[in-house]
């Protein structure tokens, strides 16, 4: 089903104001934060008008109702990935949800199955954003475990070639991104899955870029942790998910210790409440996880195929007009197959930041820089790229924006037509 | 809504005048349970002969709707098959659950069908609850054991 | 200067509805999180229509125009507590300023200021909110650090003729309340800072219960770290601030790794931003933390000074009135010194969930339980209180209603008069 | 806002034709610094005699306005004492830091007037003074040194 454009962007109030001295806003940052409907900003704003207070622990009607918007967002967000309502951790971002796993997992003492021993073997990617790199790296550091990774090739894809070797007896967690926030590329996860439960060892997916904009359904991924941000999927900021099989939330050691994450609390121990309010210490971000609900409700009521759908086709534009300009490499798959929505790229001459700005003064938002990947920028051989990523409110017209813009940027600098 | 509806006499009347409080000096098993949220305490001696409930004994500190539940559930429960006696939790629960939708089968519930207000307050389930939990908990140590 | 209330209640929308079948909402549980003024909700509202983009990072107007307001944001909260502007911290709560505090200092290396070493003493206080106790007593587990404790008295006070002793030599941490959430203490900062300082220890401070509620200036306190959450200070859920002395800062170790929070990155080693940066990873609480500025804003043109003698008028009248009622005890001081808007109380033969569930249905909304202090509840001898707390919004016949409450839950419950 | 307040001519051309670009072989110290939000990176060469800057010279990757900067920079500063050395520092910081409200002293700074359309981007700042700060850090190692 074709989306109409239109319709969407009427949602988005963002769209209303304009860039630059009267320049219609054309965002094509949506990997970096995507902009938010009126349904998510009332949600949040009607959470603090009509139902605010401390949720779970009081016996009172706003209390009650606050309980319930807090934990049917809960069961909004375990619907939307098919998992239980009890594997739904809220958390303040992606970021906070995998450092959460890295530090519980740190935590796990002797004959917990998360206990990681020195020489025990974590595995990632080259193109993992620092998220899920630098608390994989650090835990590495903290528990003498060795930490390898998947090379990435030349077409911005991984290489699986040695799959057998790098993850090995010794594995125990393999943490990898869904879909590459530089290159676009949406990894095989079967394959990956396979092995790493051969050798008895945890896939944590980073699902940042691919939740907001695919169905993700993780019974049907053979996956143990998934991580998402609220942000990138319409949501408010200051919310993430974490998702973990209930049986692996059970054993997995808590993180933040406080209030409401306790069964007893004496001056000198602690017990822990059961999952998911163990890894929730103190007043959590309830307006935030309602305004995220409502989000993902908005995403449903659209359909994530439909997204997925309409995103794909401007990609294809988005490739096809990159490729007819000269001098531009775009790094990351050119076909369509097994990529999504976000296309990086750099033209010969003009830095990304120049080029950046040269756009923004034509309305058109993009991100430069290295894009928190920092080591798939070197192995790229690049400083730094422009990135242009769309969304489900983005339009062919934002496209041949863009690619006009590219092209016009090149005669504003002087380089090479 | 009206409190009375939660605070139902017969609730009030074992709050004040318990049945079964006090431990049992014999069981077969003995849990304690708790309230995190709250701080109420629970804790309850079970005995079971020949898959019969023969003793349940209790001793707490909580609000009116946990105590009284639990005044209410061992007066019920006692003498009742293992099967009888997963009918009423199962009955009880269902009840709780209901968001004031039901009022209860008498026949089943007995008096406990006083509790059916407190399935329109989210908060005070728990506290209801919090006997018949330790109740299956204590049940479910008797059967592991004798499995 | 006397507030309005009247006016001031017509900037908190909640208190357009009502309660339980058209009663009057009479919020007394300020001590749990805040309601929220309308230029609080607007200015979460506006980042998302008018200023959404991930900060930091872009080189696009929107991304500019975030950045600024998510800065901005962080001065107000600079100017609010009188520090530098680097020496602010967003954290999504309190819980997490603590919990970072602790991870952070617990792993710290030999030779890093922070380092602790089995044997080390880390003192806290009996009146501890769990989420200023249990990080305590985890890391104190971890690394083999003791932990020890100020009692409190039978006023509810801190017992401090056993200081000398009690922080001694091996002292490397003192972590207090600035006011019990349960008892209203507010605990004499001085002599415990002096001491503190005295044998090399830092002083970390847990504002949670203070800084919303009276002027709390950094620089005059002679304190190390400072703690407290936005949702309790008319702040948006899911923000929270760490304050801590900029050489500190500099030399703390950072807690979440990932974007923004690193100088380099490669596959195997990183190094970190400068702080506050160091502690921020990823795309942050940004329209929580705009929120946070408006409502701290809102508070000081109220005035801090006029809010912290309007509670304490309100608390005289309340502990007058809890006093005339027989079979009542207060728990904490009942003179106005030094003590907060804040009242746990207890009704003979009435439990806390029974009396606070009464006081709903007549609209009035307190707390009952152990409010996150169970060690505290243990020493006053109690499984749970009622507990009454105050704010700006709160006025002299919302005390006359608890009151009456009280007095009628008697009756309804039929206990003694 | 026009762009091309931004990217001036000097800026562009400094941009395309760098001075001082290239190290040096011998020097009194060199720094290495970044901007690591962007991946902008430059390493710099500074000799000084007699509190007179004898040489600067400079290598880097990066934008345009960091770039330029740098070769603005390195010719300003060669020959100049430290103190006027700070003075021209100073001049050039506030000018970054006046979002757009200054033109630039050019008695003063020169040919770095023509990044004063940069105090109006906030994020491109930091471009503008990659080689300053660059260079404040060789110039204070310099001066740990000798005292
Ligand atoms: C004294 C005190 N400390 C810490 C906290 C924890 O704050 P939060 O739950 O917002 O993290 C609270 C409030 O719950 C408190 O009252
Ligand atoms: C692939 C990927 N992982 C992790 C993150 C981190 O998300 P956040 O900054 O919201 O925590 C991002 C976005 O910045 C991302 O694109």
């Amino acid at each position: 089903m074709t989306l109409n454009i239109s319709a969407i962007k009427k949602d988005f109030p963002i769209f209303e104001r304009s860039i630059r001295d009267g320049r219609k806003l054309i965002y094509l940052d949506s990997g970096a934060t995507s902009q938010k409907p009126n349904v998510v900003i009332d949600a949040e704003g009607d959470f603090y008008r009509f139902r605010n207070a401390a949720v779970h622990r009081g016996a009172h009607q706003l209390a009650e109702e606050a309980t319930d918007a807090y934990e049917g967002a809960r069961a909004i967000v375990a619907h939307f990935l098919h998992a239980d309502v009890d594997e739904i951790v809220f958390t303040k971002s992606a970021t906070e949800s995998l450092n959460l796993l890295c530090y519980a997992i740190g935590s796990a003492p002797l004959g917990n199955i998360f206990h990681l021993q020195a020489g025990d073997r974590i595995v990632v990617t080259e193109m993992e954003h620092h998220a899920n790199l630098v608390p994989w790296q650090q835990l590495a550091k903290r528990t003498g475990c060795e930490l390898v990774w998947f090379d990435v090739d030349s077409n911005g894809r991984l290489d699986l070639s040695n799959i057998d070797s790098l993850i090995n007896d010794r594995t125990k967690i393999v943490a990898l991104t869904h879909q590459s926030n530089v290159l676009g590329t949406i990894n095989p996860l079967s394959e990956i899955s396979k092995r790493t439960h051969e050798v008895g060892g945890l896939l944590v997916l980073d699902a940042c870029q691919s939740v907001p904009h695919m169905a993700v359904d993780v019974t049907g991924l053979d996956i143990d942790f998934l991580a998402f941000s609220g942000h990138k999927a319409l949501g408010p900021t200051g919310v993430g998910v974490l998702w973990g099989r209930s049986e692996l939330l059970g054993q997995l050691p808590p993180f933040l210790f406080g209030g409401s994450m306790i069964e007893t609390v004496t001056m000198t121990d602690s017990t822990w409440a059961p999952a998911p309010r163990k890894f929730e210490a103190g007043v959590p971000n309830m307006a935030q996880a309602v305004g995220l609900g409502a989000a993902l409700q908005y995403l449903t009521k659209i359909g994530l195929d439909n997204i997925h759908e309409h995103e794909i086709s401007l990609t294809g534009d988005l490739i096809a007009g990159l490729q007819d300009i000269s001098h531009l490499k775009i790094f990351g798959p050119t076909d369509l197959h097994s990529r999504g929505g976000v296309v990086s790229f750099a033209v010969d001459g003009i830095h990304p930041h120049d080029l950046g700005q040269y756009l923004d003064s034509q309305g058109i938002a993009v991100r430069t820089g290295h894009h928190c990947a920092w080591p798939l920028n070197r192995k790229l051989g690049v400083a730094a790229t422009t990135r242009a990523s769309v969304y489900l409110y983005n339009e062919k017209s934002d496209i041949d924006a863009l690619i006009n813009g590219v092209i016009a940027a090149k005669n504003y600098f002087g380089v090479k037509a | 809504m009206n409190l009375d509806h939660l605070y139902q006499e017969v609730i009030l009347d074992h709050y004040k005048h318990p049945q079964n409080k006090g431990l049992s000096v014999a069981k077969d098993v003995q849990v304690h349970h708790l309230n995190p949220s709250c701080g109420d305490e629970l804790t309850l001696n079970l005995s079971m002969i020949e898959g019969i409930v023969s003793a349940v004994t209790w001793e707490g500190v909580g609000c009116s709707i946990s105590m009284a539940s639990a005044s209410v559930m061992s007066g019920l429960l006692l003498g009742k098959s293992t099967d009888q006696a997963q009918i009423i939790f199962d009955s009880f629960l269902t009840l709780m659950q209901s968001k004031g939708t039901q009022s209860g089968d008498e026949e089943v519930l007995e008096d406990a069908v006083a509790f059916s207000g407190v399935s329109k307050y989210p908060a005070r389930i728990k506290c209801a609850l919090l006997a018949w939990m330790a109740y299956k908990d204590a049940a479910l140590q008797i059967a592991n054991r004798t499995a």
